[in-house]
């Protein structure tokens, strides 16, 4: 279907391309002696960050700026993940993974072992988050490999095609993080203010909710489009367009 | 909340609500239509009325609206504006008698009247403009209100017309919205007084002042087709003939040599333009205009152009008038922009008529016209009789007056540019008379519609003649008070602080 | 003081719409109630910040409680509250509009297409609207690099929600053009932290000295908010992006989304960068917007095809914005040349919104907007003509609209400062605009007869259409107050000239 | 002026993102300026990572969190960037964009 010039890259030096070249390498140089004139030693906000650091909840400072200092941008980031699966989905129907049937044997057989495994490394990061690197997205990110691995495998159609539930899932970390975050302020705190008695396990109430919508958006962003519901896959149409 | 600062609001929105209600009736409410009109503009010249009354009793009557810190939209009845806006009220008045009969049974005449509407409104509101920019708002909306009307035919040759009148207004509207902003970084905002407001600033800027007058001018001239900007005003002949006695006599050319008079009077003052010696190069171009216009007129075969390019002619006196700096010239300018009017829209009245009855559009076309509609004729030949400066008509009291300014002034070159400009005047409207009343017609008319031996509808026939006896009154009773004449000369009176 | 004075209704403005995103993703059928009731909700929250900042000065709420430099703060001064009105306002009015837009029957698409647009329209619109509010509230440079993603994205997926072919190329180059813009931005946010170790705003104006640093950040933020902004000559995505968008869409892209880099570059060239900026970058600024004006203009008189004459249109009218630049360099026009900028950001978002939803009127009824074939529009859809004449008159800048008191004033900081060059520019302008609107509104007059319309237009897209249309037109009978407002936290001298 | 470790990792962020940007520029198939764009993204992560190991004795969180953030407002591009550029190639046929392609139906 593509013209094959497409993927056979032009790589020949044109005069657009040597202006481009020159104009992308002076603008390398002159960041370049920008960056050299920083301060060689800056402790930047680390300080500030570490002495606040038993008021956040949480032992990770990196978890407390995430979650607790920034936490603010984390909410719309939150909200951005679920904006991408909304945005993908309303491009297009996912595929049907017609490529990957049947899966072999040797695959399902590697799967029962590795995927409880990946399921449990999943938790573990988010557990530990609160004291050492790890946390919802890393968790998040090993679990959606979980869902990728069974879209391979062509054994996660039960996922796919409970479109109320999968949405309810999706949508779960942003709304847990918003009714947090409005909750808070029930006491006369700020947006996000949490308690201090009470922030690790807002927090880890956060994050167990972030986890299962970021791990549900990853594995939504591979499938590449909305999921074929039952009652769609009778007509599956080739223009993206969903029949309602 | 006190009447005094809403009157002249009410003003401005009889006709305005008016014409926004037209918009939405239905093509066939024939009946609802014409009574709203009729009582829009009944009810505007009662109000100018009671406004005449109250000024008259010292009444202040101002609206401010704040557009800006600083910058305020400012409504304000004083003498000069009473003028206009009584001038403009009246004629509205019976234009659109006259529209009704005219256009009866065209298409799209709810848009037609809407517009209309507020294009009076839009000169009311330039007659009442208490500053520069509440001006040039209600000027740029005139422009905008008007287009709809030229282009209201909808043929090729109209649209045309209507390109050439945007470029026009609009390329005038920005140098006049230029001098504006200008005027206002240099003095602040300044408001319409009779004896001018800017004497203090001419004797810091004096050279910016001059370029702002060039400006003003430049951008002011173009509706009131001062040479070479007029170049609009014979293509936009293609609308209906209410929209031509519209632009000629009430609306735009009025509103431009009206701005004209704002600037030199209200603005500037007559001293200070003196001083800055402007007036001079103005006076020069009326004068050339004057003399163009007439010139041009005498080639137009078609009645409509001829008489488009005889207003070019005439509107120039009232910038001469204006521009020659004395007493006496002063009064003639300003008479003859109400005296101009009445004569203009006589002639594009009866030049209408025969157009919509007879099918007659060309000077040639005309002979033996008197016989068979005296009554129309009768009025087209008093407001040309005023038009040449015959007595006892309006137009000679006009002229009479410039002529005695100019000899007051020792302008002596205006007196024979007077004198040339009557004597063409005389050249391209006599024969028309002389036609219409002593030749015989031996073809028949090229469209006759007319019912009978009529000439034609009451409506279309009434205004000529009411505007014609005013022509009439305005000569013969020229010191009555209340006369335009007795009326200007209080205006002048304050203006040159006798 | 009593809970409508102290409640914190910046916060409002984004919560509310975030949820309504997670609401509409979920319930479908609701989802139009929901986005308007959500927009009304934003303009009672705008009101009450308003109010706020009117009574007692620019608002800053630390998120969290953590306060500067470690937290995010919010902060709401006059610019911010009247980018807040901006939003709520159009944002009313295009929800209305698009209720009716995606459930009418007799609509040229399918009806398949129709559904699908419609259940995603809402949840995308909801996000932008998030992310508008949340960026016109930010003062952590940080944060706005996050509420620029996700403005971009909804804008994005919304741009390619038509399906069709050329919607969809214009889509993917408008995010390619997006997601590089913010990656300049996010780099020249690394370079000031690893500088001045803050992303606060206001942190950060005190502590940036002109040196490499503070240039290259600069160049890095400006050069992406200004391929963002569609800024000449970086305005390429612009036209077939906005143009071939359903209706509802190209009038939130033209209005509100562009409008979001500028205000950043707004914010960052007088309160950032203040000690930083040269006069030769201004006035380069200051060329690239003649360069808009000028190319966009030319354009606009060219294109075959209603929607992309809009578009150009919108391309020559951020052009004027970025007049601001050369034009406050002269402490005595500042703060005049700030609130004409501001201003005329407000009147072009109601005047280009009610445009686009009048083309999309007219596109409707004919089933085509090729220009060359709308003879006797008026006959057939006299409310939308006029809606794009009245929003014409705003965007030629015609007295008494919002466009011509931002153009006097304007011009006032123009002539006030000496540039005439600028003075003449902006006239230029305004002739050519009036141009490209008087090459559609010609054909309103025309007489020929033509067939009954294909398609009928529901009243509400025409009446949603010309309301905003007027408030474009009376925003120059209304604009004391906001240019009052404006002063709040003004980042520019308060000395001006003529404006005592 | 000797390098410090931490400016050998800034300046690798500034070649990346450069070599990302030159890639965006000048080629024309879309999975490659997909992937310029995440190699300017990876450019200004590890520019940011880099400064915050210049504090002492711990790495200063904040520039962490912003990467966090950032990588995964980056996943999210990509996944959008993906799907469209799909659906670019169904509606066109091709992985590229057309030059001249405003005055579609």
């Amino acid at each position: 279907m593509n013209a094959p010039d497409d993927f056979t890259d032009d790589t020949r030096l044109t005069p657009l391309r040597l202006m481009i070249m020159l104009f992308v390498l002076t603008l390398a140089g002159a960041l370049g002696w920008a960056v050299c004139s920083l301060p060689a030693y800056s402790s930047g906000l680390a300080v500030t960050a570490l002495a606040e650091l038993s008021n956040s909840g949480v032992l990770n400072p990196v978890t407390a700026a995430v979650l607790n200092y920034r936490g603010y941008d984390t909410l719309l980031e939150i909200a951005v993940l679920l904006l991408a699966v909304i945005g993908v989905w309303s491009l297009a129907q996912a595929e049907p993974p017609a490529a990957f049937e049947p899966a072999s044997p040797v695959l399902l057989s590697f799967l029962r072992i590795v995927l409880p495994l990946m399921i449990l490394i999943a938790g573990y990061l988010l557990w530990i988050g609160s004291f050492a690197p790890g946390g919802a997205f890393q968790g998040g990110a090993v679990l959606a490999g979980v869902l990728v691995l069974l879209r391979l495998s062509n054994q996660d159609r039960a996922i796919w095609s409970h479109e109320v539930w999968l949405r309810f899932c999706l949508v779960l970390g942003l709304s847990v993080f918003i009714a947090v975050a409005v909750g808070v302020m029930a006491g006369g705190g700020k947006l996000l203010e949490y308690p201090r008695a009470h922030a690790g396990m807002l927090i880890l109430l956060i994050e167990s909710a972030a986890l299962i919508s970021i791990a549900l958006t990853l594995a939504a962003l591979f499938v590449g489009g909305r999921a074929l519901s039952d009652e769609d896959s009778s007509r599956a149409s080739d223009n993206g367009v969903q029949p309602e | 909340m006190n009447l005094d600062h809403w009157l002249l609001v009410f003003i401005l929105l009889s006709s305005f609500v008016t014409g926004l209600i037209i918009f939405f009736l239905k093509e066939e409410a024939h009946r609802l239509r014409t009574l709203l009109n009729l009582f829009g503009a009944l009810l505007k010249v009662i109000l100018v009325g009671v406004m005449i009354a109250g000024v008259q009793a010292n009444h202040v009557y101002e609206s401010r609206l704040e557009l800006l810190p600083g910058l305020d939209l400012v409504l304000r009845a004083d003498a000069m504006s009473a003028l206009f806006a009584t001038l403009s009220s009246v004629l509205w008045l019976v234009t659109t008698l006259y529209a009704v009969g005219y256009l009866e049974g065209e298409p799209h005449r709810s848009r037609f009247f809407g517009f209309f509407s507020i294009c009076v409104s839009a000169t009311t509101g330039v007659a009442l403009a208490g500053n520069l920019i509440t001006f040039l708002i209600f000027y740029e909306l005139l422009t905008l209100s008007t287009y709809p009307l030229v282009v209201h035919r909808g043929t090729e040759k109209s649209l045309q017309a209507g390109r050439t009148y945007l470029i026009y207004t609009l390329s005038g509207g920005a140098l006049l919205l230029l001098a504006t902003v200008w005027l206002h970084t240099l003095a602040g905002p300044v408001e319409f007084s009779l004896g001018g407001a800017l004497a203090q600033v001419a004797t810091q800027h004096r050279s910016e002042l001059i370029a702002i007058f060039a400006l003003l001018i430049t951008g002011l001239g173009v509706k009131a087709a001062l040479f070479p900007l007029h170049g609009w005003l014979p293509q936009a002949m293609v609308a209906p003939a209410p929209v031509s006695a519209l632009l000629h006599a009430v609306a735009v050319v009025k509103a431009g040599a009206f701005g004209i008079v704002r600037v030199v009077y209200d603005l500037y003052g007559v001293y200070t333009a003196e001083a800055l010696g402007v007036l001079a190069p103005l006076a020069g171009v009326a004068a050339f205009t004057i003399i163009y216009g007439s010139v041009r007129a005498l080639f137009q075969d078609d009645l409509k152009r001829r008489l488009a390019f005889s207003t070019v002619s005439q509107v120039s006196y009232i910038a001469l008038g204006t521009a020659l700096f004395g007493y006496l010239s002063t009064i003639g300018g300003l008479t003859h922009l109400v005296h101009q009017g009445i004569m203009k829209i006589t002639l594009f009245f009866c030049a209408g008529i025969f157009a919509h009855t007879l099918g007659v559009h060309k000077v040639s076309e005309m002979a033996g016209l008197g016989l068979r509609m005296p009554w129309s004729m009768a009025a087209f030949t008093i407001a040309a009789l005023g038009m040449i400066g015959v007595p006892p008509f309006a137009g000679f009291i006009s002229k009479w007056y410039i002529g005695l300014g100019a000899v007051g002034s020792g302008s002596y070159w205006a007196v024979a540019i007077l004198a040339a400009s009557s004597a063409l005047n005389a050249a391209y409207f006599l024969p028309i008379l002389h036609a219409a009343w002593f030749k015989k017609r031996q073809d028949p008319w090229p469209a006759d519609h007319a019912h009978g031996a009529g000439e034609g509808h009451w409506m279309l026939l009434a205004p000529p003649l009411v505007t014609a006896a005013l022509v009439v009154a305005a000569g013969v009773l020229a010191n009555a008070p209340f006369s335009p004449l007795e009326w200007v000369r209080y205006i002048t009176e304050i203006e040159y602080g006798k | 003081m009593t809970l409508w004075d102290t409640a914190p209704w910046l916060l409002w403005s984004i919560v509310l719409p975030l949820s309504a995103g997670i609401l509409t993703f979920l319930f479908r059928r609701a989802a139009p109630w929901i986005g308007i009731a959500t927009t009304l909700g934003s303009v009672v929250s705008v009101a009450g910040l308003a109010a706020q900042v009117v009574h007692s000065g620019p608002l800053r709420y630390s998120v969290g409680g953590w306060g500067v430099p470690l937290g995010i703060d919010l902060r709401a001064d006059g610019l911010s509250v009247l980018m807040l009105v901006m939003s709520a306002v159009i944002g009313v009015a295009v929800s209305v509009y698009a209720a009716r837009y995606f459930s009418d029957a007799d609509a040229t698409d399918e009806r398949a297409v129709q559904a699908h647009q419609r259940a995603y329209f809402w949840p995308l619109w909801m996000f932008l609207l998030a992310g508008l509010n949340g960026l016109f509230l930010a003062a952590d440079i940080f944060h706005l690099y996050v509420t620029l993603e996700l403005l971009g994205f909804a804008a994005v997926s919304l741009a390619a929600l038509a399906g069709k072919r050329a919607a969809v190329v214009a889509a993917m180059r408008y995010l390619l053009v997006s997601l590089s813009g913010s990656l300049f931005f996010l780099f020249g946010v690394a370079i000031l932290y690893a500088a001045y170790a803050t992303v606060d705003l206001t942190a950060l104006a005190g502590k940036v000295q002109p040196g490499p640093l503070a240039w290259s950040a600069l160049a890095l933020m400006a050069s992406g908010l200004l391929i963002k902004g569609a800024v000449f000559p970086l305005h390429f995505w612009l036209p077939p992006a906005h143009a071939n968008a359903p209706t509802p869409v190209s009038a939130l892209l033209s209005a509100l989304v562009v409008k979001a880099s500028f205000y950043i570059l707004l914010r960052l060239w007088f309160e950032l960068f203040g000690a930083v900026v040269t006069p030769a970058t201004a006035t380069f600024l200051g060329l690239l917007g003649a360069g808009a004006i000028l190319w966009g203009s030319a354009q606009a008189l060219h294109q075959p095809r209603l929607k992309l004459l809009v578009a150009y249109s919108t391309v020559a009218q951020l052009g004027y914005l970025m007049l601001v630049f050369p034009l406050a360099q002269n402490a005595g026009s500042a703060l005049t040349a700030w609130s004409a900028c501001v201003y005329f950001v407000l009147a072009h978002a109601c005047a280009k919104t009610a445009m686009f939803l009048a083309a999309g009127n007219i596109a409707h009824a004919a089933g085509h907007d090729r220009i060359a074939d709308l003879d006797g529009i008026t006959q057939a859809l006299p409310l939308s003509v006029a809606a794009f004449a009245l929003a014409g008159i705003s965007l030629i800048g015609l007295p008494p609209s919002g466009g011509f008191i931002a153009k006097w004033m304007l011009l006032q900081a123009a002539i006030g400062s000496g540039k005439w060059g600028w003075a003449t520019l902006i006239l230029v302008g305004s002739l050519l605009a009036a141009a490209y609107v008087m090459r559609v509104l010609w054909h309103a007059f025309t007489q020929v007869e033509v067939a009954r319309p294909l398609h009928r237009v529901p009243r509400t897209m025409e009446w949603s259409a010309l309301a905003l249309s007027l408030l474009a037109v009376l925003l120059g009978l209304m604009a004391a107050r906001p240019v009052e407002l404006l002063r709040s936290g003004a980042p520019v001298s308060m000395h001006a000239p003529g404006q005592t | 002026m000797t390098l410090e470790p931490y400016l050998l990792y800034a300046l690798a962020g500034v070649g990346l993102f450069a070599i990302g940007l030159y890639a965006l520029i000048a080629r024309t198939h879309l999975l490659r300026k997909i992937l310029a764009l995440n190699v300017m993204g990876t450019g200004v992560f590890l520019f940011l990572i880099a400064i915050a190991y210049r504090s002492e004795p711990v790495a200063d969180p904040v520039p962490q969190a912003m990467v966090l953030t950032g990588i995964v407002v980056s996943v999210c591009a990509t996944g959008l960037a993906l799907a469209l550029a799909h659906r670019v190639q169904t509606t066109t046929g091709r992985m590229v964009l057309a030059e001249n392609d405003e005055s579609g139906a």
